[in-house]
């Protein structure tokens, strides 16, 4: 484990076209902090694996950094039901995308996390998520896309046979997952919903978590039945303070309203998106900077309660 | 009896349907306030999940999407994907789905995910997230749609989530161990499925519209033959979803005008 | 979920010949007040599926209330290496037992869990637990036991289609499982490691919980992110406290190594474990009975410490 | 140099073949003395991990088994089976597994299951645990066995955990990703296996025996042309291992007697 500044980690930790896993969903625990250092950075052609995103998809897509995504989901909830760079994206080809569920999406990435050679399911008999392939054929076997995107077995344990869908594991390049706490030793604690962070985390190649606080590694020891990932499956540890803004982290701070509502007027318009990152990405060369942006009203204003974990009464129209 | 909004007689529309002791599998928008508003009247017993993990949450607040971290505020456990959704098919569980969709055919399978191919894309839709496995796996789901000819069709551009596929069996020869969609519930009526060849029906239609006009809307032959006129909405039902579950009108949006 | 006797649990909802799910791993967390009350009731060809058992093991197949076992590992750690009634009943044939790895049985646990038509692994290729079934064959396919006990297929992922271990998901009859605490509603929270027996209570028809403490519903939802078990999966909980023992039970007691040692005394004699099934085990209708025969001053001296979450400094040999 | 006991010598040759920053997968018995003196004196970053789910625990008393409640205390996580027989085959972790059996042949699989076959078993152990998940996903295995022409077989009766299966690269063909056998620790000597056939061989013999008397003690046919007699152990090392590993000697047994 070793400690590093967010442009440390997408120099030294991250390459044009590696495969990523983005940590959190929809509009909670994005990994933001790292998404606006890599569109800095401006890496390219990166390969997103993800179930159900999300702000850090809708930035990294926007910006051009992206070639290719597999998912379940790309939408921001009721603030962007469906992505709005997503579906631009999607619409001119600019990005390929294959589309999996939720539960297939988790459990590759269970399947990559356990060493498992491949996993079944029912989910998606007779369906064209099962029928169809988004990558195309020429893209079939180079590089990290799977030689298929998936494939029908016959389950050996029923007396006919019926079929199953079996899925290839995830192995990413890359993790990105913001977590609450971690120790000065690297132990991970995520608080709330864990999401697929921890099987995303332990079947990637290389664990990058940014993180709330960094605390004494005793303080997470005292109670390791509520810690997430031991020191030795994490390679980097980012501090980021606010880190998932504007989307929540339970018990530090709720999503932002008036930011992703400010998204959401931009998101549909390429100036405008494009604007939207000379304004919040690319001056900020820190958190601390990119805070100051922010300003201390706001980040007041969705400070967490912690008798709810969220900033309750918040105006969230 | 007052006058009403097409969302807020989805909501109770889709809210009878639940049984107590359901689990409930709800996303967010008209299947929380179906979710929440049957709990509050007549399901007390039923627990509402979200796929993201949180397991009968408290919901002081309504959560905006299931990520939203007051799906994290005391609930019986905080888990994750992968345990969520393995809840649905569990064989112990009446699970019951809320699911919503840019298209349905006539045995109600859904499309989330596009118009025109992948190779020739018209529009693009967020895709299954959940959906597909609480179609394949839940007891029972039950599916919201804007009534409108466009959305309610003879193929699907993309098959995301499967109803009864081809009808009749098609559903437990393809492998699926339950399951299938009990109701769509839409802004003009409720529409259910033949026991035998599983094609939709309309079952009843709202005091505000009549089955031609649902007919004129639906995009493939419905048999209308079935149909009664809707129980409006009580004054009870009116009060608990507008007071108690979305008082800032969230989800529900503006209020009904009185014509009068 | 239902408050009940353990006495009413066992006749209610356990019938001869259920398959069984024991929680907890060797000495730890073993549902002994369950063993000791299906003993008491004279239960017959019982069929266990377990990955490494144990107190709870060696009490029902000594006592032959059982017929069949699924089992990685049968023994008690130094107490008892290999399982004295274990082995006795395996090599006078009383039991048919088939042998799997800690892995496998987790998986097939997991599998039951998650609603997995079945599972894969690269763990025991080419090994006797694959080659070879401990069952006899005339009773393939009878009652529970499976078709197959498991099976290779060719992954559709590898272009050399090398072999992967198939295995069927587990469903038993009835799990039990021992808990630190219950919610008045029926809120499960397991301390410390929880071993497999999350796996084997999503998995099981019937659900029975043993617990240290029943406590406000309120008290376990404060913190959910510590809870193991919704109320809707658990049919019947038990009211037990120290109903591991001699067993341990992180946070609560220590194993009693007076007791284990006593056990080890007797247990490879016949004669003298049936003197001690009507010493510990026949004579009590209830747990405070059974712990009165313990005694006070043995179960102070288990008693767990808060610092450590057992007993520091316990005489062990 | 003083005197010492076999279970000693055994201990502390196996936390020899150690390297800092391995991540060991423990039993109780013997591998936790080794794991716990390597990591004492010449592997401070390596970290030990239980098949219960205990990771990197602060094991400020000797656990007796992985069950054991002192596996659960000062941990990096607590979990459970799932996660920690995972992390054996994690790519990243050069995972080091200590495994003991009661039957081992010349290419390092082993057996902790039975004598006998299943229609006439005439002994039997507690089975592979997880001895067989380690075997087959570890980066390495250690393995410790009485050195005894009984264990040491041309054949095991049965085959519990693989070790390099037929030799030469039979563990590749059969399915294996990385891993099998680097040492075998026994009463009298330490053997490792050839580069190529992966047969056994004899490596260091401890001071008070020789490479004719583990000849005898072999059932199969054991190269002892390599053999060297083993560095006794140090005090600093006997000092470890008595004062602080084990002090209660709980699984070091009763010390050496001093013949003189």
């Amino acid at each position: 484990m070793k400690l590093m500044t967010a442009a440390e980690a997408v120099r030294t930790l991250i390459k044009d076209g590696d495969q990523i896993a983005l940590g959190g969903f929809t509009v909670n625990r994005n990994p933001m902090l790292m998404a606006r250092e890599m569109i800095r950075q401006g890496k390219r052609h990166l390969y997103l694996v993800v179930h159900s995103h999300g702000q850090a998809l809708e930035l990294l897509v926007g910006a051009g950094c992206v070639q290719r995504v597999e998912i379940a989901y790309g939408g921001v909830g009721r603030f962007a039901p469906t992505g709005f760079r997503f579906k631009k994206a999607f619409l001119e080809k600019k990005i390929e995308v294959e589309d999996y569920s939720n539960l297939q999406m988790t459990l590759r990435f269970m399947a990559g996390a356990m060493g498992m050679p491949f996993v079944v399911t029912r989910s998606g008999l007779g369906t064209d998520i099962v029928r169809l392939s988004g990558f195309s054929p020429e893209s079939r076997g180079q590089g990290r896309v799977p030689r298929q995107k998936l494939t029908l077995l016959k389950d050996p344990f029923d007396p006919d046979g019926a079929d199953v869908v079996a899925l290839p594991p995830l192995n990413p390049d890359v993790a990105l997952v913001h977590a609450q706490y971690v120790g000065e030793a690297g132990t991970c604690r995520f608080c709330g919903l864990t999401f697929a962070d921890i099987e995303q985390a332990k079947a990637a190649k290389t664990v990058i978590v940014t993180c709330e606080e960094i605390v004494p590694e005793a303080y997470l020891r005292r109670e390791p039945d509520r810690n997430s990932l031991p020191p030795f499956l994490v390679d980097a540890v980012v501090a980021a303070p606010f880190g998932a803004h504007p989307t929540a982290c339970h018990q530090f701070y709720d999503y932002d309203p008036k930011h992703m509502n400010l998204f959401k007027q931009i998101a549909r318009d390429d100036d405008r998106f494009k604007a939207y990152l000379d304004e919040w990405v690319y001056p900020f060369d820190s958190q601390e900077a990119y805070l100051e942006r922010v300003g201390v009203r706001d980040l007041l204003e969705i400070r967490a309660n912690p008798g709810w974990g969220y900033a309750p009464g918040l105006d969230r129209r | 009896m007052g006058i009403y909004t097409a969302t807020e007689i989805m909501a109770l529309s889709a809210g009878r349907l639940v049984h107590n002791g359901d689990i409930l599998f709800a996303g967010t928008g008209l299947s929380m306030l179906a979710a929440t508003v049957a709990k509050r009247i007549h399901a007390p017993e039923s627990v509402v999940f979200f796929e993201t993990g949180g397991i009968d949450p408290r919901l002081e607040e309504l959560p905006l999407t299931v990520a939203d971290p007051r799906v994290m505020v005391g609930s019986a456990v905080n888990s994750g994907l992968a345990d969520a959704l393995s809840l649905l098919g569990h064989p112990k569980l009446k699970t019951i789905a809320f699911l919503g969709a840019a298209q349905i055919d006539c045995y109600g399978n859904l499309n989330s995910t596009l118009l025109g191919t992948y190779e020739h894309p018209e529009q693009r839709f967020p895709g299954s997230g959940g959906a597909c496995d609480a179609a394949s796996m839940a007891y029972g789901v039950i599916i919201f749609m804007q009534h409108q000819r466009r959305r309610f069709v003879e193929k699907l551009d993309y098959f995301t989530s499967p109803g009864w596929l081809e009808g009749g069996d098609a559903r437990r020869r393809a492998g699926f161990l339950r399951g299938g969609p009990i109701a769509v519930v839409t802004n003009l009526g409720v529409m259910k499925f033949h026991e035998q060849t599983k094609r939709m029906y309309l079952e009843t239609y709202y005091p505000f519209t009549d089955p031609e006009k649902i007919v004129a809307e639906t995009g493939f032959p419905l048999d209308v033959s079935f149909a009664t006129v809707a129980i409006p909405p009580s004054d009870e039902e009116l009060a608990v979803l507008r007071q108690t579950v979305d008082p800032q009108r969230l989800i529900l949006g503006p209020p009904a005008v009185d014509p009068a």
